[in-house]
């Protein structure tokens, strides 16, 4: 047994209990009988059934298509950001780097709510619209684009941070000689500095999946439970109807379901393969 | 010297031509008006210490740069704004920039694939440049991080050679390589130069380095072209005190031209006979290798002589350098090992030279 | 005008758009008559005199005491862990590392829920010790060190991983170097290893406070309304008692409040000297 | 070669002694079976190529690495498990490992504040060792940070000399910096080796770093010491072709011994007239330097001959080498710049030595 294992033993096993107690213990009441508090029940694949029979799949394909669309929308606005801070904006990099940073420190509940004081009738925008030059029209708030809205502001900095890095971590010296040895600007774009920088864009559209399927507020705030993803019924299952196995379960398939997807993409675009490393 | 190239010496066209060539960084002149002619197939080496400006010169003719004023002309046409990618030239870098995510073989047919080369075509080319270089056919598929130093140092020249280039420019490429192998290398470029006739354009900040490869060597200093050269030019007659200093160990005499023709130690006062071919200047430094010093029995045994003491020794490989102290001044004497000197630390030495040995400098 | 200005400029325009416009409808809307939805009244400070009436200072105290209390305890529990993630497990680093992050992968409500589960009366653990020790215990849920454990669970790693690149920042020489001119072991923990990791665990403290502040899943699914944080006022005055100016004037508060420490914090401690620049 | 140290004469103990030091790595032995006795006050210099086990060696000596087996005995005691902080040795690191967040003064007064003296005391003698490295004295409230490289080279010595250590270590403290300042600084240390009088144990990659410095040298190669002696020694009596082609540009022929007594090559079956005091063995290596090797005039005017044709030339600075192809093989030939050798690429000439020139080694 090495030091460093004997070391990191109580480690591990604290990070076991700590970090793992709460995903077991949602695991084990997820086999409990419906509608009841305690953990002693006989397991059984009740809550399951119910949920297979009921039109929770709609949440989920909801949750998953807005996540997809998501982190579709984030690479395609990201990248020419990213690319520009590394490459093109030179010091006023840090400044607009800066800008995307101080929101952050913001909870995302008062951003939210910013954003319905802004999209609301008579808010920031049609408000003004609608009295200085007299234009009405319909608030896009409590609809379907409010909401992919806010989840593309909240998560930005999350797709646009590793792409930044992902891009910076292309040498300057690898475009140059592209170039030298007669690429064009799109051949060094598509020879070097995409398979290059893939690694950063691959990390910034997972890391942004898995957050935007978790995702409740969003569609809370802006959505005005126009559409309910998955999360909103788990929050339901443990509050409202207060069926907790059956939110339990729920929360054990939401976490397949990511698991497996972010296993499949992990495995398809192995990054060591990536970065040139074998 | 030997005569290395027939084709140095006909008086054609040069391939490459700088005609004041400068380049500003705000109101700091990083390259300032540089003049040179490169003829067909010459070894051409800059070398300066860093921030010279050595960088930034290559990277102009290179084309990843533009001059701020000044023509580069390739055979004639002025080429200031063709693009790095239209110029018939390519470059070894420093870093050597390979591709990390791509194999040997497919770095190396990166500017035909570009080309738009057919594939099989491509790596029968790949494969004689493999060869010319010495890499073993075996690493056509390996993955290019997974080469040695000197193994990319060699897939790096042979990418820019199946570029096809009239001048290949090399920005450093052995700077970062430990002594032994970096001799190898030296001693292998300049071998495929001669099997390739292309010309090459070298930077480093190694005179050692330029001296051991190049046809011509230009001497870079604050953005300028101070001397331009034969390696046996830039070493026997440096035109200014920086350029003997920067070949290598040389004692400098701060010097003041006398009345009778002679030359006056700015420190001592003491008179000194000066080489036959003096430039006329009224003060300046006399050079004198340490090559060119001698041990003497008495003062009179050459045109110029000091006393001093024995300072220390230092052993260089098939040369012993003596560091000896003459007042305030440190003098270096070497001598061939075969020969060395048997004095003891501190005695009394007597040090001179013939006058012909030494080198004036106005700087 | 530069060229990088001249590029960049564009991307800051929809930044300040897109990321500073919630912010802007937040700060006008505190200035309007309470109770109203639209942004065209005449500006008052009724808002913020409400505020200093009310006894909102409360929560405000709850949310800055939670917030100090979790990062203190932060940086007790963080510290050893990343000392010995950097310097002590060697190849274990990596799977403890990988623990750490797993649960990050799941949705922040689900993994309180399952502490819900874990801790309730009945629960995994007093189920566990009821059942099978006839130990009786009463539950810390509802309470406020629940909230705190959730506090603590849900941002370690926002502590950790800064602490763990400071520490992994002060070069192994330098330390061997330390120990080579006499310093024990301590002398070299505070002469030399304190000092230059202190950029990481200074990011780290930031970070959490900024986040912990912000907070509100813990309060209300751990806390069963125990301690009302100050994001909890906000969210009521948005949602059930629908005066949006009111949460406005309280968000801009707490803004102003978190961002003034966050300034103080810097000037303190300046980075740049810590990381010995000048 | 010049009486160094009378110290180094008298048969005082020595102050270092190793006893079959080995160090494990696994099944890999990184440090393999070393004696040494390091006599007080001597520059000592263990060399060898990357991963020959040298830093793992020295950082053993200095108490941040035990031996597997084996002991290191400072004035007779064993030290082996004394914990670095409590030897009365200290290490001018290759990082130089500064402290970053503190000044010039605050960094060599580190060892003082650890001990414990009172801050006066500390900074009177933070002085004093700025004086002794050439440091200006305004430079004790500078952040350590913004000196430069030869600055910082300075305070890490002084840093160390502060510790008062009776054995300073070096672990390639001047790997990292250029050329010229490498060369100058290999003096500086070399003066300061002889004011204060300690013992110097360095180590570095470099032979040439080495010849200029050291007392004494130990080529290291695999873990294990192939060679101790003086630079002198190493140069002209290396005992292996490792040792041999370390130190320098050598010409390697493989060889057997013929009947008669003589030697026979092994490509070209070619007799050879060996050393006069040759080692008894069956096959091995004639190992002749290039300054050795001369152009003749007829095979008759050396010991030994071969004919071959003039290849290449390289300028050295004062010397200049030509490569002369003999069948397969290419000797080098060293002439000084004064007398250069004055046939034309491709002619044929004739090389040959004097039979004591050459250094036979078995390996």
């Amino acid at each position: 047994m090495s030091p460093g294992f004997r070391n990191a033993l109580p480690v591990m096993l604290f990070l076991l209990a700590g970090f793992a107690a709460p995903l077991i213990a949602v695991t084990w009441f997820s086999f409990m009988p419906p509608r009841t508090f305690a953990f002693t029940g006989t397991p059984t694949l009740e809550n399951y059934e119910t949920i297979f029979q009921s039109t929770s799949y709609i949440s989920f394909l909801w949750s998953l298509a807005l996540a997809a669309l998501t982190v579709v929308l984030l690479a395609l606005i990201a990248y020419p950001v990213a690319y520009g801070l590394v490459r093109v904006f030179g010091k006023w990099s840090m400044l607009a780097t800066l800008l995307f940073t101080i929101p952050l420190f913001v909870s995302e509940n008062i951003r939210l709510y910013g954003w319905v004081l802004f999209l609301i009738k008579n808010g920031v925008m049609l408000g003004t619209l609608k009295t200085y030059f007299g234009i009405q029209a319909e608030s896009i708030l409590f609809t379907l684009p409010a909401i992919v809205l806010g989840m593309v502001y909240v998560y930005l900095p999350f797709m646009l941070f590793p792409m930044t890095l992902g891009i910076s971590m292309v040498p300057q010296d690898t475009r140059d000689a592209a170039t030298d040895l007669g690429a064009s600007r799109w051949q060094v774009f598509r020879e070097v500095e995409l398979p290059l920088s893939l690694p950063g864009i691959m990390i910034g559209c997972l890391l942004t999946f898995v957050l935007a399927v978790g995702a409740i507020a969003e569609a809370k705030v802006l959505g005005g439970q126009q559409i309910i993803p998955i999360t909103h019924d788990i929050e339901i299952a443990f509050t409202y109807s207060q069926n907790w196995p059956l939110g339990a379960a729920l929360s054990v398939l939401l976490m397949l379901v990511v698991g497996a997807l972010v296993v499949l993409v992990l495995r398809r675009f192995d990054l060591d393969v990536l970065l040139g490393r074998r | 010297m030997l005569q290395k190239h027939a084709n140095l010496m006909t008086d054609s066209q040069p391939i490459l031509s700088l005609k004041s060539v400068r380049k500003m960084f705000g109101p700091h002149a990083a390259v300032d008006t540089i003049n040179i002619d490169i003829t067909e197939g010459e070894f051409f080496t800059i070398v300066g210490p860093s921030g010279s400006g050595k960088t930034t010169l290559i990277r102009m003719l290179a084309g990843m740069d533009q001059p701020t004023s000044g023509d580069i002309l390739l055979r004639g046409t002025r080429i200031n704004d063709l693009p790095a990618n239209k110029r018939p030239t390519c470059m070894v870098f420093q870093s050597l920039a390979l591709f990390p995510h791509r194999t040997v073989g497919q770095n190396i047919e990166f500017p035909l694939k570009i080309r738009g080369e057919d594939p099989a075509k491509r790596k029968v080319r790949a494969l004689q440049l493999m060869t010319l270089l010495r890499l073993p056919e075996s690493y056509y598929g390996k993955n290019v991080m997974k080469c040695s130093g000197g193994e990319r140092q060699r897939v790096a020249l042979a990418r820019a050679l199946a570029y096809d280039p009239q001048i290949l420019f090399f920005d450093e490429p052995l700077s970062a390589i430990d002594y032994k192998l970096r001799k190898t290398l030296e001693k292998e470029l300049k071998d495929i130069h001669r099997e390739t006739n292309k010309t090459f354009i070298y930077i480093t900040h190694s005179l050692e380095e330029a001296m051991v490869m190049s046809d011509r060597i230009g001497v870079m200093r604050d953005g300028k072209l101070v001397q331009v050269g034969t390696p046996h030019e830039i070493y026997t007659a440096p035109r200014s005190r920086f350029v003997s200093e920067f070949v290598g160990d040389v004692n400098v005499i701060p010097v003041t031209r006398a009345g009778n023709g002679r030359l006056r130690m700015n420190d001592s006062g003491r008179e000194l006979v000066p080489p036959g071919k003096a430039p006329e200047f009224a003060s300046g430094h006399l050079v004198v290798r340490p090559e060119y010093l001698r041990f003497l029995k008495q003062t009179s045994d050459a045109d110029n002589a000091l006393e001093g003491r024995l300072y220390n020794e230092y052993a260089l490989g098939s040369r012993i350098q003596y560091q000896v102290r003459v007042g305030e001044n440190v003098f270096v004497v070497e001598k061939l090992r075969q020969q060395p000197f048997s004095g003891k630390l501190d005695d009394k030495v007597i040090i001179g030279w013939d006058a012909n040995d030494g080198i004036l400098v106005s700087e």
